[in-house]
């Protein structure tokens, strides 16, 4: 079966985040206001081979913990669709 | 009989060459380490080069950290080698787990290539030995991803440990504690985001690198 | 039905005619196409070759000039040097970080298919001005680009310009120089030869990247869908990771004497390299299309031909050697492939399969030696009797003159601590000298040679848009003034010739006149010009933009045991202008920065700009000056004040009457910071040159002043010069 | 009112992705097999203020097209939701 992975590397609360803070200030200087706690992540699509939904869930979250994040400061949020 | 130092190389790294002349120019052997393979050979010191292992992509070190050579060069400094990462190489160090933390993208969003003033706070590791605390060294950083960063209890265990080598006079990256460089508990691995390579010949602008790659040469002598 | 297309495509009906004479047929789709790419203005340089004829190439130490990938000279100890440079311009406009990123990629492939290791990039920028937020916003993407890419791919950038003008608002230039070292004998050219060698494509997958105009084919009914057409990308990827890998293993091929020959992919992709690497050596080639690593599904033939995909090198090899190649290239994680085969005769055949149905056959030698070559009108502007007679002498005098003055001072670090400057340990000089220096290693050996590099890159559009030709004969001369500041004799000139529409015969006429001024500039310094890049239709909205020749200048330092004086000079060190007294404002950055751009600019002289050069370098050799920079942009005033800044140390300044005589940039001058002991010793030996010397005054304190003309507090100085980018940037940006 | 807005920016198809491919390629070192046609992209979560739904939508398109994206070769899909 095939499936369509998506995975949203997220840094854990409490990690500073240099690429939101920037965005942030950036986007006051533009006149845009009210936009407040910028926080940016990754977002990682890929279509896997697996036997069924729960294996490939499986795969996905093993390689997020070995690879996809660094466990030191980010988190990931799985998304598993089957594809027809 | 002067030390053999191996530097790593992985398709990305580009200070290599450099490292290898900086070793030699202060006396001692060196020998590149193809990352593919899982034999280091008889070195006496490992240094794991700046660059761009893999493009960076994903997070910068975090392919490296599974090459054979990483396996081998974990084992070593488990066995108490002296390992120094510089700049990239600080980065495969915590992504591999060899150094506590991580290190985001620069503060400003922007890459950063300058001379800075570090300053000595610990001579206690392997390669600050030869130089005396409160020490002022101006050397080169080049990167943008050297915003140390790490949990609250990590930075006081490596405070209380005496685990900070090098700290920023101005923090130019927003590095937490104003961190240039760490060591592991037993103190032989070392993870410094400057290049002390580039500052080793008066023709460059400084040779504030020499005492560090010195102390480094000296401890894997030892 | 190929009369609507081509025309579509950018062929005239006399080209269309012309192919037909060469096939002695019509063209098929695929064969139009190819022809469109080759005889494109970006590949053909139809309307400038004719005028680049005209520039002097030769020169004893010359090992390659232009018409080769790169050009090549011979620096002594069997060292050689490969230099060129290239535009970015239109991309970088659309996808500004992309569209850099692969302007530098570009430009390094043409080095290292030379077979060097390219070693230093300089960047040449211009952008619109910094209160228009979409120019800043192309401004900071572009400078990102660059930095992202080269700082990865792992070449250091040592200098460059960045220059925000008006003219450059809906087209900015994106200029990229970059340099490689070789052991001499390792000189490879792009060319096949061996009837039966292998063609053997390395690196990326091709996709439907820069195709561009040639889209078009696919809506005039390829069995693609009409919707598809427009979604296709045309805007390129960099991947600095595939490029680093593809140095490396095309270098050890090139190290191992694996290939014949070498050719990277640039402008029209495989159509270009295939055919040029023919034609070079006098054979055809058979080229299987189906053989392309393909990065999308259900690829036209004329889509892989002309696909500008990024990070693609074709090498030549015998068949005995491919299977060490492809071992070199699994090494190194790069892809390579057989594509095809080198023939008798000249045909560029493109075949589905070595064995299969050809698709398209053309003579390989008519892709480039045929391109149509134009003649096009040209002629001086209808007003520039009036035009000229519109001085900024004649402007009124500046109300603030110190504001005048700090208004024109700006420290570029915002910009160039974002690349990368020192790798490979031979940054003497980086980014913000007269010139740069790089320590001359023995690319073998790594053994210093104790001698040194210096390159510069100069342009000047203010210049230019009041004389061409005098204006591109300035930027040389300040170039080779630039290597004297640093001690250094000129080898050799690269050029990118940047300007408007080719249509418009004023435009024509800048480019025919700033050739002239370059010829005759290099011939009087003996300097040969040994590559370079045309990039014409730089307009926006029907306004062309101000003619902007750039050069770079590479030049040996016989002696570089200590670094150059560079511009500190020291407490009490006295101060000395040579040269001609400063005449004229008109094309001075002062005189645009008040809105003028108009009148003439004032000849200057060889004989005494040569004498100046060699008496500088004299002197800059001999150790006998604290500091030295040339007078150039924003005159004597700017030139002091970088100065005082960059040394920390004030100066009393006197003999400097007007504001003409402070912001003048009349060609041939230099500022001498001189210790009072050696002074009377200087000032003999420019006596005995002949050389005028005006003694303006002495470095102390922390003040700048000219008497009589204005006192600031030196801090105050610097922070406004400190502040000028980051403020500006920090403004914000958008793009649109 | 305040929102929370969620921006998933991507390349638009057919753009070459290096990070996804070198991805890509790390996923089958590591052993872990049928995983393609990797792509990368970024997410930017952040709240903001906003008179009603239609204004934040509204403003936060305005931040993609001016600022956040390139729409040369990124796409973007943004969710917003009010937070209570
Ligand atoms: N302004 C110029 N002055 C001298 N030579 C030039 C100039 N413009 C282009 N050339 C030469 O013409 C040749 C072809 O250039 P080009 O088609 O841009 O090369 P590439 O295919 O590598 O992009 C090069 O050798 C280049 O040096
Ligand atoms: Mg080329």
């Amino acid at each position: 079966m095939r499936y369509q992975a998506s995975v949203e590397v997220r840094l854990r609360e409490g990690i500073a985040d240099p690429q939101g803070s920037t965005i942030e200030n950036a986007t006051s200087k533009l006149g845009f206001e009210g936009i407040s706690n910028v926080r940016v992540g990754k977002s990682i699509r890929f279509t896997l081979e697996s036997a069924n939904e729960k294996a490939a869930h499986k795969t996905v979250q093993e390689l997020c913990d070995r690879f996809l994040t660094n466990p030191v400061i980010e988190d990931a949020t799985i998304i598993i669709q089957g594809i027809e | 009989m002067s030390p053999t130092i191996g530097v790593v190389v992985f398709p990305g790294s580009n200070c290599e060459q450099d490292a290898v002349e900086a070793i030699r120019g202060l006396g001692a052997e060196a020998v590149l380490l193809w990352h593919e393979s899982a034999e280091i050979g008889e070195v006496d010191g490992v240094i794991i080069p700046g660059g761009f292992a893999h493009g960076d992509y994903l997070r910068p070190g975090a392919i490296a950290r599974f090459s054979p050579a990483m396996e081998s060069i974990v084992d070593f400094a488990e066995r108490g080698g002296s390992v120094v990462g510089i700049c990239n190489g600080f980065q495969v160090l915590t992504e591999v787990g060899l150094l506590p933390g991580a290190l985001q993208k620069n503060i400003g969003l922007k890459f950063l290539c300058k001379p800075v003033n570090l300053q000595v706070e610990s001579t206690n590791s392997i390669l600050t030995s030869q130089t005396k605390p409160g020490d002022i060294l101006n050397i080169p950083i080049n990167h943008f991803e050297g915003n140390y960063t790490c949990s609250e209890e990590t930075l006081n265990e490596l405070r209380n440990n005496d685990r900070i080598l090098l700290t920023y006079k101005n923090n130019p990256n927003g590095s937490m504690g104003d961190i240039a460089g760490i060591c592991n508990e037993s103190r032989n691995v070392v993870g410094l985001m400057p290049h002390p390579e580039r500052a080793c010949h008066h023709l460059l602008g400084s040779t504030d690198g020499e005492p560090l790659l010195q102390s480094f040469i000296e401890s894997a002598n030892a | 039905m190929t009369e609507k297309i081509h025309r579509t495509l950018g062929l005239t009906d006399e080209e269309l005619e012309k192919i037909i004479e060469i096939l002695g047929r019509e063209p098929n789709h695929l064969e139009l196409a190819m022809y469109s790419v080759m005889w494109s203005e970006h590949c053909s340089y139809k309307s400038s070759r004719i005028h680049l004829k005209r520039l002097p190439v030769e020169g004893d130490h010359v090992l390659v000039g232009p018409g080769e990938n790169a050009g090549v000279i011979d620096v002594g100890d069997d060292i050689a040097i490969a230099i060129r440079i290239e535009s970015h311009n239109h991309p970088s406009y659309i996808e500004p970080y992309q569209g850099a990123a692969t302007g530098v990629g570009g430009i390094i492939r043409d080095i290292f298919t030379m077979g060097a290791r390219p070693i230093a990039i300089m960047d040449p920028l211009r952008f619109g001005p910094l209160d228009d937020a979409r120019s800043k916003w192309v401004a900071e993407g572009v400078i990102s680009g660059i930095s992202g890419y080269g700082n990865s791919v792992g070449v250091p950038n040592i200098g460059g310009e960045t220059v925000f003008d008006q003219t450059y608002i809906g087209n900015p230039l994106v200029n990229v120089l970059c340099l490689g070292i070789l052991p001499k004998d390792r000189l490879v050219l792009g060319q096949a030869s061996g009837v039966g060698n292998l063609a053997v494509l390395l690196g990326a997958t091709t996709g439907r990247d820069g195709i561009g105009g040639v889209s078009v084919l696919a809506s005039a009914g390829f069995g693609d869908d009409e919707e598809d057409a427009d979604k296709r990308p045309s805007v390129q990827v960099g991947d600095p990771f595939e490029e680093k890998r593809l140095i490396e293993c095309c270098l050890e091929l090139l190290d191992a004497g694996l290939v014949v020959g070498i050719q990277d992919l640039g402008g029209a992709g495989l159509s270009c390299a295939a055919s040029e690497t023919a034609s070079r050596g006098g054979v055809g080639m058979d080229f299987d299309v189906a053989a392309v690593p393909q990065r999308e599904k259900g690829m036209q033939p004329y889509e892989i031909m002309t696909s500008e995909s990024q990070e693609r090198m074709l090498a030549i090899v015998t068949p005995d050697n491919l299977e060490l190649v492809t071992q070199i290239s699994n090494k190194w994680e790069i892809r390579s492939s057989v594509v095809g085969k080198v023939t008798q005769g000249g045909l560029l055949r493109i075949m589905e399969g070595l064995e299969g149905e050809v698709l398209g056959e053309v003579p390989a030698v008519s892709l480039h030696e045929d391109a149509p070559l134009y003649e096009r009108p040209l002629a001086p502007p209808d007003d520039l009797e009036s035009f000229q007679l519109d001085q900024a002498e004649q402007l009124p005098n500046p109300e603030d003159i110190a504001e005048d003055l700090l208004n024109l001072l700006s420290d570029l670090e915002w910009v160039t601590s974002q690349y990368d400057q020192q790798l490979f340990l031979n940054t003497v000089i980086g980014p913000g000298g007269d010139a740069a220096v790089l320590r001359l290693k023995n690319p073998s050996t790594g053994q210093d040679t104790g001698r040194g590099l210096a390159v510069t890159t100069d342009g000047n559009h203010r210049w230019c848009a009041i004389n061409p030709r005098t204006g591109t004969a300035m930027i040389v001369a300040e170039s080779v003034l630039n290597l004297a500041c640093v001690g250094a004799e000129p080898k050799a000139l690269v050029n990118c010739l940047n300007f408007g529409n080719p249509e418009n015969p004023t435009v024509m006429w800048q480019l025919s006149e700033a050739v002239d001024g370059m010829s005759e500039a290099c011939r009087e310094f003996d300097l040969p010009v040994v590559g370079g890049n045309v990039s014409l239709y730089n307009e926006s909205q029907g306004t062309n933009i101000d003619p902007t020749p750039i050069v770079g200048v590479i030049g040996v330092i016989p002696n570089l045991e200590t670094p150059p004086p560079g511009m500190k000079w020291a407490e009490g060190d006295r101060l000395i202008v040579i040269g001609p007294e400063p005449e004229g404002l008109s094309g001075s950055a002062w005189a645009f920065a008040q809105g003028h751009r108009k009148g003439v600019l004032r000849e200057f002289d060889y004989d005494l700009h040569k004498r100046i050069c060699a008496i500088t370098r004299e002197l800059v050799q001999n150790k006998l000056v604290t500091a030295v920079h040339d007078v150039s942009v924003g005159g004597l005033g700017v030139a002091t004040a970088e100065m005082a800044i960059t040394s920390g140390i004030g100066c009393s300044l006197a003999r400097i009457s007007s504001h003409e005589a402070l912001f003048s940039e009349s060609s041939s001058r230099v500022v001498l910071a001189v210790n009072p002991e050696e002074l009377i010793n200087v000032e003999e030996i420019l006596t005995n040159a002949d050389i005028p010397i005006v003694r303006i005054g002495l470095a102390n304190g922390d003040r700048y002043t000219i008497k009589g003309l204005l006192d600031l507090e030196l801090h105050d100085m610097k922070n406004k010069w400190a502040d000028h980018l980051p403020s500006a940037f920090e403004g914000g940006t958008t793009q649109g």
